[in-house]
């Protein structure tokens, strides 16, 4: 199955890209994913903690079972309105 | 209300909107862009949402404050891209009957903010940029 | 900026008056006219002041902040006189480089006005009036 | 001696003026004005409580002496900005 990877921020910055497109095993998993994007892209994800994972746009726990065109995004830290 | 935007922030008019003639009270929160962090000079700031989602999740912080402090009359607006110093990244009104409720509810979604609500600030500074939260101070040359 | 007057209040310009590019957030707190207290329909208000005195006493409400939250960016604008549903009475606008003083501030000087400023507000009904905190509901034909 | 009493609100109404020019004996403090007032006009105060006192823009106890020419506000509870 093939699933849209968006990233954003600094990841976005790492990656030189918004969004990517990566194949996975059938039956992947979440934490599957995180290791196939720690594999293909060494450095991307270093010192960024916690990430917090969306698929279609909702948080989902590492267990979460992926389905072939899910959106899943890697979400850094957030720092939405003032102050840090 | 709800707004993620890339244009400019209209407070007045989002304030409007919340007002009622049945709340005695509105608490506006305005952030806007401070000039310095830990004494470095902030040349610019840059938000980037998660769009959709943003908006989806700010949803819900309504509706939190809907159910904790029975308040409805919210209104929470955030803008994206470049900013300028002293411009307004984000404003949250809300009017209730009663005051206490409007001060507790603005503070509670002004805090959520920093919670999970997929919108990311950079600070640029005169001499490197850094994103705030997930990244220690990073100059021009250490950039991965 | 303290300020006792007749005149319509401007929230936005009293807001741009304690903005600065040092501080992250503003609070404002504006009090606007109730259409009902208690069940009964409020037709209009009239704030009355002990003028000079009341001045008086916000400065040094303003000073209890900055001595309690070092926030010394603050503005208190209470106007008088008789008021239609909707308009505003007060507005409280702090600025800080953290917003919990703000918050913590703006909502310290709106209790405040509730203690010893002397301004009196008048609730007008359909068929009565009260002065707010001092009588108990009264109707014309009680008038003492 | 003569103060100047100054009355506000219900007060105001009730006097049917804001001020009034008041004789006292010498030595007379704000309680002994607050007795005149009640001989003078025994419904005035009836039911205001608490009522503050104010002696030339500044609150005071009842012991607080006056003096010849002083502005005395009678200052009953107040309900400024919004709500109850």
């Amino acid at each position: 199955m093939e699933v849209r990877l968006r990233v954003f921020a600094m990841l976005r910055e790492r990656l030189g890209a918004s969004n990517v497109s990566l194949a996975l095993p059938e039956g992947s998993t979440v934490s599957d994913l995180l290791k196939a994007v720690e594999r293909r892209y060494p450095r991307l994800l270093k010192g960024v903690s916690p990430l917090l994972i969306a698929v279609n746009a909702e948080y989902v726990e590492g267990s979460f079972p992926l389905s072939d065109r899910d959106e899943v995004a890697l979400v850094p830290p957030v720092s939405g309105g003032v102050g840090r | 209300m709800i707004l993620v935007t890339r244009d400019p922030l209209d407070p007045e008019a989002i304030t409007a909107e919340v007002r009622s003639e049945a709340c005695g009270g509105v608490v506006t929160f305005l952030g806007t862009t401070r000039n310095e962090t830990d004494g470095r000079r902030v040349v610019s700031l840059e938000y980037e949402a998660y769009e959709g989602m943003a908006e989806k999740i700010l949803e819900r912080v309504a509706q939190e404050v809907r159910e904790r402090w029975g308040v409805d009359r919210l209104a929470i607006a955030h803008r994206l891209g470049r900013l300028e110093l002293g411009e307004v990244s984000l404003v949250v009104a809300v009017a209730s009957p009663h005051r206490a409720e409007a001060f507790a509810a603005c503070q509670y979604v002004v805090g959520r903010l920093k919670q999970d609500v997929p919108i990311w600030k950079k600070e640029v500074f005169e001499d490197g940029e850094v994103w705030v939260g997930a990244e220690t101070s990073r100059h021009p040359s250490t950039v991965v």
